[in-house]
C-alpha cells in the first residue's frame, strides 16, 4: 500500500534541468535509497519532497493527497535533515535539541502506529525508545543517549566536533516522532559506531511504521530498501530549450 | 501562541548569550547623537529644537544597523529551513523573531532615550510622549526591517542593500514619531500622531510577517 | 517665453534626452543580443529534438524562463 | 493564463504591434509637445513657466502608473508564476525610475521661478523623491542575486510591499508638509485647468503612455533573447 508517492517529478535549478520524469512509491515502513552522481539532484529531490522546493512539474502525494494543499500538515509529519546541522553555538546540546523538539510538541507525527511489524523484528541493534512509555523530556534524554550525547548534554554547541554536531542533528529525529524522515547524507562525519546507531534508529523508525528516504554515498545498513538511481533520469545533455 | 513564545524565548536567550550585539545598537544610538552638538554647536536653544528629530533619526539608524543579523545566522547554519519545516507557521516564527529583535534592540533604545533627551536639553513635558511614540514606533521599524532583511538573504552586498530597501519605508514612522513629540513640546495634542503611529503598527503587524515569510520561503528555495 | 525660457526649454529638452536615451539604450542592447543569438545559431550548436524519451512529461507549452546572473553580466560587459 | 507565455508567440505579437505603437507614440508626443510649447496659452499667474507642466505632470502620472503596473505584474508572477510577468516587472522599473527622475528635475526647474529656490520640501515633490528611491531599491534588488530567478521573486515581493506603503508614505508626507509649510507657496499642480490647457496635457500624457508601451515591449523582447542566450551558454557549458 502506497503512503508517499512522487509522480513524474521535474526539477529545474538555475536554468538547468536536473532531472525529469522521476516517479517513486513508498509504503508505510518502507525505505528509499537515493543514489546518483554529484549534481544528479539527490539533495534537490529531498528538498522538493520536504516542501522547500517547488517541483517544475509532476505531483507529490501523501495518502493520495497532494502535499502542496496543506504544507503545514506536511511539515508536521516529516523530519528533514539537510547538509546543515542547525546547531546554535551558544546553546548547550540539550537546549539545542529541546528547542526543535518543543516546536513539534502537540503536532505528533502520524507514523507512530505502524502496520504489523514489531520493533524486535527489525530493530536488531539498540532498542529505540517507545514513544508511548516516555514523556517529552524522557524522549529527549533517550534521543541524546541513543546518539551517545548524554555526557555532552550541557556542553555548548560551539565546542562540538563536526561528528558530534551531526549526531545532535540526528537526535532531532528521535526527540519528536514524525512519519517521514528525509535524510540527506546523514552519515557524513560520523564514526563507525555512530553509523550503526543511525542504522538502528532508522530500523526502529521503520518498525513503528515510519518511512524514510535516504541519499547517501556511504554504506548504510538499510534492509529491503528500494533503490532509486537518479543517474538514469538525467535529461539529455542539452537542456530543454526555452522555445 | 505557544510556538511564538518558544521562538521569542530562544532568540532572547541567543541574544543574551551574545550580549555584545545587543549593546552595539544602544552604543551607536548614544554615540551618534553626541556628534550633533559638535556639528550644530552646543547652544541649548538649537539642541532643544532639533532634539526630537535627532533622537528619532538616530534610533532609526541604530535599528537599521542591527537588521542584517536578524535572519542571517539562522539562514547560514540551517536553522531557518528547520524553522520553515516545523509545524509552526513561518509567519508566526517571523513574528517571534521580530518580537525578540524589538526586545533586544528597540526596548534598549527606548531606555536610553531619556539620556539623550537630557543631553539635548529637551523639555521634560515632551519626554513621556517621546517614550510613548517610540514604544509604538520602534516595533514598526523592526517589522519593516524584517522584510528588508529577509529579502536580501543570499544577495551580493546584502548588508548595503538593506538601507536602500528599508529607509524609504521608514519615513512614515519617522514623521509621526517626531510629529507626536513636537506636538507635545509645543503644547498641542499628540493624540493624532500617536493614533496614526498605532494604526501603522497594526498594518505592519499584518503585512510584514506575511511579506517576510514569503521572502524567506523564496530565499530557501 | 516671457523670461522663463531658461526653465521651459531645459525641461522639455531634458525630457526628450532621457526618453530618447532610454529608448536608444534599449534598442542597442536588443540589437547586440540579437546579433549574438544569430551568431550562436549560425554556429550550429543549437538545439536537439525536444522531449527525450526519459523526459516524457516535458513541459512543452509552459516554458519557464530561467537565467543566471554571471552570463548576463559578461554579456552586458560585452555589449 | 499561460497563453502568452510562449516566447515565440509573444515576440510575434510584439513585432506586429510595435510599428503601430511606435508611430502613434511619435505622433502623440510631436503634437503634444508642439501644442504645449506654441498653442497652449500662458497661465495668468505663472505666465509662460506653466509650459513645464506639460512634461512635469505626465511624468509624475507615469512614475506612479508604472509602479502600480510593476506591482500588478509582480502579483501575477508570484501567484501564477507567469514568466512574462517577471520580465515585464524587470523591464518596467528603469522606465519608471526615468519618469520619476524627470518629474523631480522638471519640478525643480519649474519651482525655481515660482518659489525662488531649486528645491522646496513640497509634499508632492518629496513623495516623488521617495518613489524614486523605491524604484532604485527595486532595480538594485532585481540585480542583487547570482540566480536571476531569485531576483525576480525578491523584487516582486518588494514591489508588493512598496505598493501597500505608497499611500501610507503619501499620506504621511502630506501630513508633514502641511505642518511645516506656509500656505502661500505655489503648488506644482495643474492649476484650475482650462480646456485650452487640458488638451495639450492629455495628448502629451497619451504620448508618454504609448512611449512606455513601446519601450517595455522592446525591453521584454530583449530580455527573452537574453534568456535564450543564457540557456545556450549553459548548454555549451554542459556539453564541454
Amino acid at each position: 500500500m502506497t503512503l508517499f508517492e512522487g509522480r513524474n517529478l521535474d526539477c529545474r535549478r538555475g536554468g538547468r534541468d536536473v532531472f525529469a520524469g522521476l516517479s517513486f512509491e513508498l509504503p508505510a515502513g518502507g525505505a528509499l535509497l537515493l543514489t546518483g552522481a554529484n549534481g544528479s539532484g539527490k539533495s534537490s529531490l529531498l528538498r522538493m519532497l520536504a516542501g522547500l522546493l517547488r517541483p517544475a512539474g509532476g505531483a507529490i502525494l501523501w495518502d493520495g493527497q497532494p502535499v502542496g494543499e496543506d504544507p503545514g500538515a506536511h511539515a508536521a509529519r516529516l523530519h528533514y535533515l539537510g547538509h546543515l546541522d542547525a546547531v546554535k553555538p551558544v546553546l548547550s546540546v540539550r537546549e539545542n535539541l529541546r528547542f526543535w523538539a518543543s516546536l513539534r510538541e502537540g503536532a505528533e507525527g502520524q507514523g507512530a502506529e505502524g502496520d504489523g511489524a514489531t520493533a524486535e523484528d527489525a530493530g536488531g541493534g539498540e532498542a529505540v525508545p517507545d514513544d508511548s512509555v516516555l514523556g517529552e523530556s524522557g524522549r529527549l534524554e533517550a534521543a541524546l543517549d541513543h546518539f551517545a550525547l548524554g555526557d555532552l548534554a550541557d556542553v555548548a554547541g560551539r565546542l562540538l566536533s563536526a561528528g558530534q554536531r551531526r549526531r545532535l542533528a540526528l537526535a532531532r529525529l528521535l526527540a519528536q516522532p514524525a512519519a517521514l524522515w528525509l535524510l540527506d547524507e546523514p552519515s557524513v562525519g560520523l564514526d563507525h559506531a555512530s553509523v550503526g546507531r543511525l542504522a538502528a534508529a532508522i530500523a526502529g523508525h521503520r518498525a513503528r511504521g515510519g518511512s524514510v528516504i535516504v541519499a547517501t554515498h556511504t554504506a548504510l545498513d538499510l534492509p529491503d530498501a528500494l533503490p532509486l538511481s537518479l543517474d538514469a533520469l538525467a535529461p539529455p545533455p542539452l537542456p530543454e530549450m526555452i522555445w | 501562541m505557544k510556538g511564538l513564545v518558544i521562538v521569542i524565548g530562544r532568540d532572547l536567550r541567543l541574544a543574551l548569550r551574545q550580549s555584545a550585539d545587543a549593546w552595539l545598537a544602544v552604543l551607536f544610538f548614544v554615540l551618534t547623537a553626541t556628534l550633533f552638538p559638535f556639528g550644530v554647536g552646543p547652544e541649548a536653544a538649537t539642541l532643544r529644537q532639533i532634539a526630537p528629530g535627532v533622537i528619532w533619526v538616530v534610533a532609526l539608524l541604530a535599528v537599521l544597523l542591527s537588521l542584517e543579523r536578524l535572519f542571517l545566522a539562522d539562514f547560514e547554519d540551517g536553522s531557518l529551513e528547520q524553522l520553515l519545516l516545523s509545524p509552526l507557521p513561518l509567519e508566526v516564527a517571523v513574528l517571534g523573531k521580530v518580537a525578540a529583535h524589538w526586545l533586544t534592540t528597540g526596548l534598549p533604545l527606548i531606555a536610553a532615550a531619556p539620556l539623550l533627551a537630557l543631553l539635548f536639553h529637551m523639555e521634560p513635558a515632551g519626554l513621556l510622549t517621546l517614550l510613548l511614540a517610540m514604544l509604538l514606533g520602534t516595533p514598526v521599524l523592526s517589522l519593516i526591517g524584517a522584510v528588508g532583511a529577509a529579502l536580501t538573504l543570499g544577495a551580493r552586498r546584502g548588508g548595503v542593500l538593506i538601507p536602500l530597501l528599508v529607509l524609504p519605508l521608514y519615513i512614515p514612522p519617522l514623521i509621526f514619531g517626531v510629529g507626536a513629540t513636537e506636538s507635545a513640546l509645543s503644547g498641542l495634542s499628540a493624540r493624532p500622531d500617536l493614533l496614526l503611529l498605532g494604526a501603522l503598527l497594526l498594518v505592519m503587524l499584518l503585512v510584514a510577517p506575511l511579506a517576510a515569510a514569503a521572502a524567506l520561503r523564496q530565499a530557501l528555495e | 517665453m516671457g523670461g522663463y525660457a531658461a526653465f521651459v526649454w531645459p525641461s522639455l529638452g531634458l525630457t526628450l534626452v532621457v526618453m530618447l536615451g532610454l529608448l536608444l539604450s534599449t534598442l542597442r542592447q536588443l540589437r547586440a543580443r540579437q546579433r549574438r543569438l544569430a551568431a550562436l545559431e549560425a554556429e550550429g550548436a543549437t538545439r536537439r529534438p525536444r522531449g527525450g524519451s526519459l523526459a516524457a512529461a516535458a513541459p512543452g507549452d509552459a516554458p519557464t524562463v530561467t537565467r543566471s546572473r554571471e552570463n548576463e553580466r559578461s554579456e552586458e560587459a560585452a555589449s | 493564463m499561460h497563453r502568452f507565455a510562449n516566447p515565440a508567440r509573444f515576440t510575434r505579437i510584439a513585432d506586429r504591434v510595435l510599428p503601430f505603437v511606435a508611430v502613434a507614440t511619435a505622433a502623440a508626443l510631436g503634437v503634444g509637445f508642439y501644442m504645449a510649447l506654441f498653442v497652449a496659452p500662458p497661465d495668468y499667474q505663472q505666465g509662460e513657466s506653466v509650459r513645464i507642466m506639460y512634461v512635469h505632470v505626465p511624468s509624475a502620472w507615469m512614475a506612479m502608473f508604472i509602479y502600480v503596473a510593476i506591482a500588478v505584474a509582480s502579483a501575477v508572477a508570484l501567484i501564477w508564476r507567469h514568466p512574462l510577468a517577471d520580465l515585464a516587472a524587470k523591464a518596467s522599473s528603469p522606465i519608471g525610475a526615468g519618469f520619476a527622475f524627470l518629474t523631480l528635475v522638471t519640478g525643480s526647474l519649474w519651482g525655481r521661478p515660482m518659489w525662488g529656490t531649486w528645491w522646496e520640501w513640497d509634499g508632492r515633490l518629496t513623495s516623488m523623491l521617495i518613489l524614486f528611491f523605491l524604484y532604485l531599491g527595486h532595480m538594485a534588488l532585481m540585480h542583487a542575486f547570482d540566480d536571476q530567478q531569485r531576483g525576480y521573486r525578491a523584487a516582486a515581493i518588494l514591489a508588493l510591499v512598496g505598493v501597500i506603503n505608497i499611500p501610507i508614505i503619501k499620506f504621511s508626507v502630506d501630513w508633514w508638509a502641511t505642518l511645516h509649510q506656509p500656505a502661500s507657496v505655489f503648488r506644482l499642480d495643474g492649476p484650475t485647468i482650462h480646456p485650452s490647457m487640458l488638451w495639450p496635457l492629455l495628448i502629451t500624457a497619451v504620448g508618454f503612455k504609448l512611449y512606455y508601451v513601446t519601450v517595455v515591449l522592446l525591453r521584454i523582447k530583449s530580455e527573452l533573447i537574453a534568456a535564450r542566450l543564457r540557456a545556450l551558454d549553459l548548454a555549451r557549458l554542459k556539453a564541454s
